[in-house]
């Protein structure tokens, strides 16, 4: 049996280290495997590719033991060298996520099947980030000699095989049958069928083309529960929907600009009517994790107060801005209309310009914007990643490309890296959240849930609170 | 062998228009905003990093020179290479190429197919209510958005009665026919909009030229005088039509595939567009345009099978 | 010699056809009434408009337009009436009995069909002749009406002939069927002086030989004299004079024939002035009463403005539509 | 008799290129062309009616197009009163000769009235005149080419041919030229219609005193009107005479065929002799001596090499054919 | 009194069912357009989630969107915005183009070859294509779709008109105008172009259709006239994510589009009758 998922956007790439857009990312979840994987609640983390591991007391050795019957796709063994090399350049000069794990100083291969890593000083992230996709486990040998040519045909250990990838059109997988989980997947194979359109993948799935979709539009939850024949799942992930303001850019240089943004912007109704219901509104740009910050409260809708604001900052003439839209999700086209509509009444015209979601990234990475609709989303299960992407800068993302700066933060940021997991780093997290909700380099719109539905035939297919989709334990009938 | 004249004829006049594509999509480019290295690097390349990625790319280089490296692409058949999919451009086109022409000759069939037993209705039965229906039919027909048409359609012959799957491309043949069936049929309305017309026009005209009344004093049926006389030398003026239309139906594929989520060069336009891929869109330009070079051609090729008088000159 | 009397091929009587509907209707044939005899060339002249063609052509039903209503009156071929036949049956007629072949040889053929093929489609549907066979008639055809090279000519396409050849081969075409009746509706008049000169002969040649009779419609005085055995003038879509050539150019019995042949500009010599005459022909539309030539008519009385449409013999074979023919002098 | 001619046309020659293709251009095959006049010689005289036949293609039009300025002729030169006609302004050359076109169908502009198209005549060449100066010659204008003033604010689809042909002519008169170029002004006209514009144009030659180049192919109408003929075949003159002379004693072969080829209203003259058989050559590639050899009932070798001199066979008449020049010539019965 | 050529003119008109239709139609849509906006009193860009996806009714005639708002006053508003852009992409061409090709066809020779040379490049280019790249390149702006489909759309109006000038150049009241000495300009002003430029009139109304399409398309695909601007192809591509549960957020526009192209359908049929001169 092949089941077939319906996804929004192509992936870009299959180098893990290259990629940092949402469909590169899943489809790579779908054929390497890691070290360690989080688990499907989200709360911890379960082994992989290493059967077990062992962090000494000093938080400077990692060992992994490896499983056995570890295989990549093409039956070859998964040995240490491989998590060496793999590791090795997922920390490297072209990694993008170098970062992740250049705080590993030295490897040392113990036998086949051990690996032990030695780090200069503590740092608590580590494992979650060896969960990570751009830690997945490539065969050293292979790559030595296939080079870039290796990602047109991918080998990995994970549990489907890359067969053919029609770009811009679909990803057709083929179980891996070398896969280490005893009799997983179920599927004999699967097919992520790019529609860009919400309204079309939901039909297809509908007429009966699709098994399984991914991205339901929020207003077309309800009407697709009451079709017998689908099951509708709404999950919680770690996500959350944010307005990236640039504020290298004038006014947004100005924090109370971006509070009063925040002040005009009408949260409540977003989820209400949006939404349906289905998320809550942010109070920062950290999803609801381990660590959240409860005592936070959002910033309520109040006119007059982002109108006073803006006066005080001299902008009590209008203001013109632009905002980036990713095009294909309606959900972000809807919110884009009302927020336009809302900041108008705040005396800011809006103009919105749409964008292919999958070149949204690099642009705002270029700086060519001035406010932009995305989200972020957590590939591990520790709020450090988000924190290091959308708060921290310089980082990789220099504040998710606001280039806001606070060095409270960064410092907290180092600090919470060379704590133990505790109570004590949970505090940094929480403060690290109130300052950017202070800051407000984003407007802060709200945590969503995903939802997508299945033909009733479908058994086990669910979003995980990481965003991606696990298809080993999908069962077709 | 005057048709083999006539063909390097035809070939020969083409290497003026084929430059002059090339140089108009290549200064398209030029004049974009935003600086490709730039778009690649991201704010984190530093100067120096942008000033080695345009060298690399040849954008330091004078404009002419630039041209010359862009054909010089175009020769090698790589098109440069896109800035979305880290590849070169010549074999992600060639990928994406056949939808489009399946697309578009499916739907010429599908318009000649609708327009010749219509127009001959149309114009046999003048000033009737088939007539008049006919022409009423298609000025809808005409008017409708491609898009807007096509989400009925869906809606009608793919969610009411599940006829037609709602978007994609097959695998094989014939799912591929299955799965083109309601785009083509969209855009074959719309060109058959125009041939009917014309057609329905020029059978009128040709039904009084004098040769139609040669053969009708010949005794010939009115059928044999239709099929015989009249239609051939209507269907001329329409071949001209179609041909005109054709760049009209290419350009069109970008909506109707885009909706109907095909794989082909219009949808990739679109998203090589919004990615503002621009060696992408370079590279898609001048395909779009030799693909409308092409089909005038053929056109031109079918005018010659059906008009003896054009053979010579 | 007149022929005409005894047994007619073609009989046409009281022939009315009108044009178009409501306001805007035209009757281009009014009360026309002739005949034809088997082997004879009877020539209808008149100007432009006078409705030569709209009477051929309404004869096998070849308007060439939208017509108002059947045709009025009896057209008896042969002892059939052909107003009472239905499209299906006068077809087997046209191409067999009767045929026709037009005024602008350039636009009378198909452009896209080779000559062979054109001609031999007539054979095939009446003659029931193979493709073989029909193209060998083709050949000999063509050779008959003086296309030379006609082995290599049966493949070309129109437009590899020239004006005179064109009307040549649609000659060939016209008389492949060997039909009694030939109408040739200004056959020689987009051709040059020489060229008229060889079509007509080929036609009076092809009458010679096969006893075949021709309807020839004209506007040059000078063809009708060349050519015709009787002549029938019209005026405004009636018929104003018949009889035989000789009567009509030597005693014309109607001011209007009279007028015709005296505005020509004379081949005698150099006159100071033409004749002309004053006006312009009637617009159908709305034709004066009575004698419709009766504004230009220099003999006109207050009697021609209701003159009935009648024609009445002067002589034997030869009738005139003029009231006062009487006073004519002739 | 030796009046100075107002128009002399010496040599002329008109060629049109035929277009090529790119392959041809590149394959540099030589460049074909269409040679309408080939040393044409003619003159014309004040006053004088000159008609001018031939058959369809040989170089009538081309002529009288030359002469009123639509074509620029290659070679020779047009004389007006010893003055090379191009060393003349387009407006005032437009002010001695004008032309008459031979479709009265479409060589009146549909969207202008009468009153329009002869205005703007007057207000362009004289602009020193005022509008109602310009609205009293034009009635008497229309007066003159015998319409009544008061249809002038119609359009052209409102006339018939015969109409439109005076109106056509009361345009070219409005300047007062010397010179009408009349390119087969009848040809399309009924015969009742025709002898009102030919004695209309009669007319008008003897009371302003005009003169007239009269293209024509029908040559009963020409020998009415002109006093001196002039006969072309494939883009040359054949012969030229005296109206009476020339279809009296016509000399050239052509001219004797073309002749013989007019139907003869009088049923009792019946002379279909076919008197010369096939048609014009291709004017793309004339024969290469007398143009007429290839149809020529009388022709000889020497016909076939160089294109023969005019022969003056006295009293103005001219004939290009080598029999002429030869004493055994006789006139065919 | 009145002149024959204005009787005549009238007659025709009173003849000519299509343009009398044609113009009821586009009067319709202009009042609509004007007035219902004045009429309805809806804010077309107001947001009210309570009254998300109200199907239609008393209130909201044409029901309200996903968003609250009123379909039928955005479906009005947007008329106008629609209407504007395609006259100015129709009429700034048809100028252009139509000035363009008197002038070469008249002229003929170098300038000629060399402008329809490069009128046989543009072409080549699919008219969405080229249109999508520039307005892609420069940035969905209505500015920038005025200068899109004014570089692409001259073209068919220079060929219309220079084909129609090289036949009216061999029409004998052309040369007749010429034998009369009369300036080129003025020949051309005043012989020439009146009697070419009905077909380009006539085309111009099939290039507002056209035009419709295009910007619609545009809209539709997100890279036209960007929200929250009404537009008819913004709205459809809005409606069709709930078709089924709020057909009239996409119909609506939709049939206002299929109006606009039957009215000036009509319209060019018509003016193409009464353009034309008789005889
Ligand atoms: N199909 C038609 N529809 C309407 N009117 C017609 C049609 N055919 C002919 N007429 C009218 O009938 C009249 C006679 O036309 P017809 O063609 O018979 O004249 P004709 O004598 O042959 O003239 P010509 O010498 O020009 O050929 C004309 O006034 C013409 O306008
Ligand atoms: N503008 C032109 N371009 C090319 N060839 C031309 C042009 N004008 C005339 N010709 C050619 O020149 C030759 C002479 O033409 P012209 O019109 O002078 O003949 P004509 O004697 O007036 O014929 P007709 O009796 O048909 O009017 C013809 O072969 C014609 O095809
Ligand atoms: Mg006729
Ligand atoms: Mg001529």
């Amino acid at each position: 049996k092949t089941l077939r998922v319906g996804v929004s956007n192509d992936a870009l790439s299959m180098d893990p280290i290259a990629s940092s857009d949402n469909p590169s990312i899943m489809t790579q979840l779908l054929i390497y495997d890691q070290l360690v994987h989080p688990s499907k609640d989200g709360t911890k983390l379960e082994p992989g590719l290493a059967e077990s591991w062992k962090v000494s007391a000093d938080g400077k050795e990692y060992r992994f033991t490896l499983r056995s019957n570890a295989k990549f796709s093409n039956g070859r063994t998964v040995t240490a060298a491989d998590v060496v090399y793999s590791l090795k350049r997922a920390a490297g000069e072209k990694s993008q996520w170098g970062r992740f794990f250049r705080p590993i100083t030295s490897y040392e291969i113990v036998d086949d099947r051990t690996v032990v890593m030695k780090l200069d000083q503590p740092f608590t992230p580590m494992l979650n980030n060896l969960a990570l996709f751009s830690a997945s486990i490539l065969p050293a040998a292979l790559m030595e000699e296939q080079g870039e040519k290796f990602f047109d045909k991918p080998v990995g250990a994970g549990p489907f095989v890359l067969e053919q990838w029609n770009r811009g059109a679909k990803q057709v997988f083929t179980r891996n049958s070398n896969y280490w989980k005893e009799g997983k997947p179920a599927i004999d194979g699967a097919e992520l069928q790019i529609i860009g359109e919400d309204n079309s993948r939901v039909l297809k799935l509908k007429a009966g083309e699709l098994d399984a979709i991914v991205g339901v539009p929020f207003n077309q939850v309800a009407s697709l529960k009451s079709d017998n024949s689908l099951n509708v799942g709404i999950a919680p992930v770690f996500r959350a929907e944010l307005v990236q303001l640039n504020t290298s850019k004038k006014p947004f240089d100005d924090e109370r600009i971006r509070r009063a943004l925040n002040y005009a912007v009408d949260k409540d109704a977003l989820v209400k009517g949006i939404l349906r219901g289905n998320g809550r509104v942010a109070t920062s740009s950290l999803p609801v994790m381990a660590y959240h910050n409860d005592d936070l409260k959002p910033y309520p809708y109040d006119v007059a107060k982002a109108k006073s604001l803006l006066q005080e900052a001299g902008y009590s003439g209008g203001l013109k801005l632009t905002l980036l839209v990713p095009s294909g999700s309606v959900t972000h086209r809807q919110v884009a209309s009302a927020i336009q509509a809302n900041l108008r009444e705040a005396g800011v015209a809006v103009e919105l310009q749409t964008i292919e979601a999958s070149s949204m990234f690099s642009t705002t990475k270029a700086g060519n914007y001035e406010m932009a609709l995305s989200y972020t989303t957590s590939d591990t299960i520790d709020p450090d990643q988000l924190v290091g992407f959308t708060a921290v800068n310089p980082e990789r993302a220099n504040a998710f490309h606001t280039q806001w700066k606070d060095a409270r933060v960064n410092e907290l940021y180092e600090l919470e890296r060379r704590t133990l997991d505790g109570p004590d780093r949970g505090k940094m997290f929480q403060e690290i959240e109130s300052r950017v909700h202070d800051g407000a380099p984003f407007i802060f719109l709200y945590n969503q849930a995903e939802t997508f539905a299945s033909r009733k035939n479908v058994e086990g297919f669910q979003v995980l609170p990481t965003s991606n989709y696990s298809l080993e334990d999908v069962t077709v009938k | 062998m005057p048709i083999a004249i006539y063909c390097l004829n035809r070939l020969v006049q083409l290497i003026p228009v084929l430059i002059g594509i090339t140089l108009i999509a290549f200064l398209l480019l030029r004049v974009m905003p935003g600086d490709p290295a730039t778009l690649i690097l991201g704010s984190r390349g530093t100067a120096a990093d942008i000033a080695k990625l345009n060298a690399q790319l040849g954008l330091d280089q004078p404009l002419w020179r630039q041209y010359l490296l862009f054909l010089k692409d175009i020769a090698t058949g790589s098109f440069g290479e896109s800035i979305a999919y880290k590849a070169s451009v010549g074999p992600l086109i060639w990928e994406r190429l056949w939808p489009t022409i399946w697309l578009v000759l499916f739907s010429t069939v599908m318009a000649v197919v609708l327009t010749v037993p219509l127009a001959l209705l149309a114009a046999v039965r003048r000033g009737s209510v088939a007539d008049a229906g006919i022409k009423l039919f298609f000025i809808v027909a005409m008017s409708m958005p491609s898009f807007w048409l096509g989400i009925l359609l869906v809606l009608l012959l793919s969610i009411v009665v599940p006829v037609f799957p709602v978007s994609g491309y097959g695998d094989t043949i014939l799912e591929r026919l299955h799965h083109l069936v309601l785009p083509s049929l969209v855009i074959a309305l719309a060109t058959a909009a125009l041939t009917v017309r014309s057609l329905r026009s020029s059978v009128i005209a040709v039904l009084s030229a004098d040769y139609v009344d040669t053969a009708r004093s010949k005794g010939l049926r009115s059928r044999q005088v239709l099929w015989r006389h009249v239609l051939r030398n209507s269907l001329m003026s329409t071949i001209s039509v179609l041909g005109v239309h054709t760049s009209w139906v290419i350009g069109g594929t970008v909506v109707i595939e885009t909706l109907f989520g095909i794989p082909g060069l219009g949808s990739l336009l679109v998203s090589s567009i919004s990615a503002r891929d621009y060696p992408m869109v370079q590279g898609l330009t001048v395909t779009f345009a030799v693909l409308v070079v092409l089909i005038n051609l053929l056109t031109d090729l079918a005018y010659v099978a059906v008009d003896p008088r054009v053979k010579l000159s | 010699m007149i022929t005409g009397a005894s047994s007619p091929l073609l009989r046409v009587d009281s022939l009315q056809v009108r044009f178009g509907s409501g306001k805007d209707a035209v009757t281009a044939v009014d009360n026309a009434s002739f005949n034809i005899a088997p082997g004879e060339v009877f020539g209808l002249v008149g100007e432009s408009g006078s409705g030569k063609s709209a009477t051929c052509r309404s004869l096998i039903r070849l308007y060439g337009g939208s017509i108002a209503s059947l045709p009025k009156g009896s057209i008896t071929f042969n002892g059939r009436d052909l107003v009472r036949l239905s499209d299906k049956e006068l077809t087997e007629i046209r191409g067999a009995e009767i045929a026709m072949i037009f005024q602008d040889p350039m636009s009378a053929l198909n452009p896209t069909m080779r000559i062979g093929d054109q001609i031999g489609e007539s054979l095939r549907r009446h003659q029931n002749l193979s493709s073989r066979a029909a193209r060998e008639r083709a050949l000999h055809l063509l050779r008959s009406v003086g296309v030379t090279a006609p082995e290599r000519r049966l493949d070309n396409y129109p437009h590899h002939f020239s004006g005179g050849m064109r009307q040549r081969v649609l000659i060939a075409l016209a008389l492949a069927c060997r039909p009694k009746l030939l109408i040739a509706d200004e056959p020689t008049t987009a051709l040059d002086v020489t060229v008229q000169q060889q079509i007509l002969r080929l036609i009076l040649d092809l009458r010679q030989q096969t006893n075949l009779a021709v309807l020839l419609v004209t506007h040059d005085l000078g063809v009708v004299a060349q050519t015709c055995d009787r002549v029938a003038v019209m005026y405004a879509g009636r018929i104003v004079e018949t009889g035989t050539t000789r009567q009509i150019f030597r005693r014309p019995a109607h001011p209007y024939t009279r007028a015709l042949l005296n505005a020509l500009p004379s081949s005698a010599g150099r006159k100071d002035t033409l004749a002309p005459i004053e006006g312009e022909p009637p617009s159908l539309a709305a034709p004066p009463s009575g004698c419709r030539f009766h504004p230009r008519c220099p003999l006109a009385v207050d009697a021609c403005k209701q003159a009935e449409h009648v024609l009445r013999a002067v002589e034997p074979g030869h009738e005139s539509a003029c009231i006062r023919v009487g006073e004519l002098g002739c | 008799m030796l009046i100075e001619p107002l128009l002399e046309i010496r040599d002329v020659s008109k060629t049109f290129p035929q277009p090529r293709t790119l392959l041809e251009v590149l394959a540099r095959q030589p460049k074909r062309t269409l040679h309408a006049l080939r040393g044409v010689s003619l003159m014309l005289r004040p006053g004088e009616t000159l008609g001018i036949v031939g058959e369809s293609g040989c170089g009538k039009s081309t002529l009288g197009r030359c002469l009123a300025g639509l074509h620029t002729p290659e070679g020779g030169e047009i004389l007006w009163r010893r003055q090379p006609l191009s060393d003349i302004r387009r407006a005032d050359r437009s002010r001695r000769i004008q032309m008459v076109f031979q479709d009265p169908y479409s060589s009146l502009n549909p969207r202008m009235t009468i009153a329009q198209m002869l205005d703007e005549v007057l207000f362009v060449h004289a602009p020193s005149m005022s509008s109602a100066e310009r609205r009293d010659r034009t009635d008497s204008l229309l007066q003159m080419v015998g319409l009544s003033p008061g249809l002038k604010n119609r359009l052209p689809h409102a006339f018939s041919g015969g109409q439109r042909q005076r109106i056509s002519i009361a345009r070219a008169l409005a300047l007062e030229p010397e010179v009408l170029v009349a390119d087969e002004p009848v040809s399309a006209l009924d015969v009742s219609v025709q002898a009102q514009i030919i004695n209309l144009l009669e007319s008008l030659r003897e009371k302003l005193g005009i003169s007239i180049i009269f293209i024509a192919h029908d040559l009963n109408v020409v020998r009415h009107i002109s006093h001196r003929v002039a006969v072309m075949y494939l883009g040359q003159i054949v012969e030229t005479a005296a109206t009476e002379t020339l279809f009296g004693n016509p000399q050239h072969p052509y001219t004797q065929a073309l002749l013989s080829a007019i139907p003869v209203p009088d049923p009792d003259i019946r002379s279909l002799q076919v008197g010369v058989q096939g048609e014009l050559p291709d004017p793309l590639s004339p024969p290469p001596g007398c143009g007429f050899s290839t149809r020529c009932p009388f022709v000889m070798d020497k016909c076939e090499k160089p294109i023969p001199e005019f022969f003056d066979s006295g009293g103005e008449h001219h004939v290009r054919c080598i029999r002429a020049h030869s004493s055994t010539f006789s006139v065919p019965a | 009194m009145i002149s024959p050529v204005a009787r005549e003119r009238w007659i025709k008109f009173s003849r000519n069912l299509n343009l009398q239709l044609g113009l009821f139609m586009l009067g319709l849509l202009v009042f609509a357009i004007f007035v219902f906006p004045v009429l309805i009193a809806h804010d077309p860009l107001a947001v009210d989630f309570d009254s998300a996806l109200i199907p239609p009714g008393a209130d909201h005639w044409f029901g309200t969107d996903d968003l609250g708002r009123d379909v039928l006053a955005r479906v009005a508003a947007a008329g106008l915005v629609d209407l504007q852009v395609v006259t100015v992409c129709v009429f700034v061409p048809f100028v252009i183009g139509s000035t363009i090709g008197l002038v070469s066809g008249y002229i003929g020779g170098v300038v000629d070859t060399l402008l329809m040379r490069l009128v046989d490049i543009l072409w080549a280019f699919p008219f969405y294509v080229l249109v999508i790249s520039i307005v892609g390149a420069l940035g969905p702006s209505v500015g920038n779709m005025y200068l899109a489909f004014s570089m692409v759309v001259w073209i068919s109006f220079a060929r219309i008109v220079r084909g129609e000038v090289l036949l009216a150049k061999r029409q004998e009241y052309v040369q007749a105008a010429q034998v009369l000495g009369f300036s080129h300009i003025r020949i051309m002003a005043r012989h020439v172009l009146p009697n070419v430029i009905t077909p380009a009139i006539v085309f111009m109304m099939a290039d507002v259709v056209l035009t419709i399409l295009g910007v619609t398309s545009l809209g539709f695909l997100g890279l036209g006239i960007q929200p929250p601007t009404p537009e008819w192809g913004v709205m459809i591509a809005e409606g069709r994510n709930f078709i089924l549960d709020g057909w009239w957020v996409s119909l609506f526009p939709g049939l206002a589009i299929v109006y606009v192209g039957i009215t000036f359908t009509l319209l060019g049929d018509g003016l193409d009758d009464f353009l034309r001169p008789k005889g």
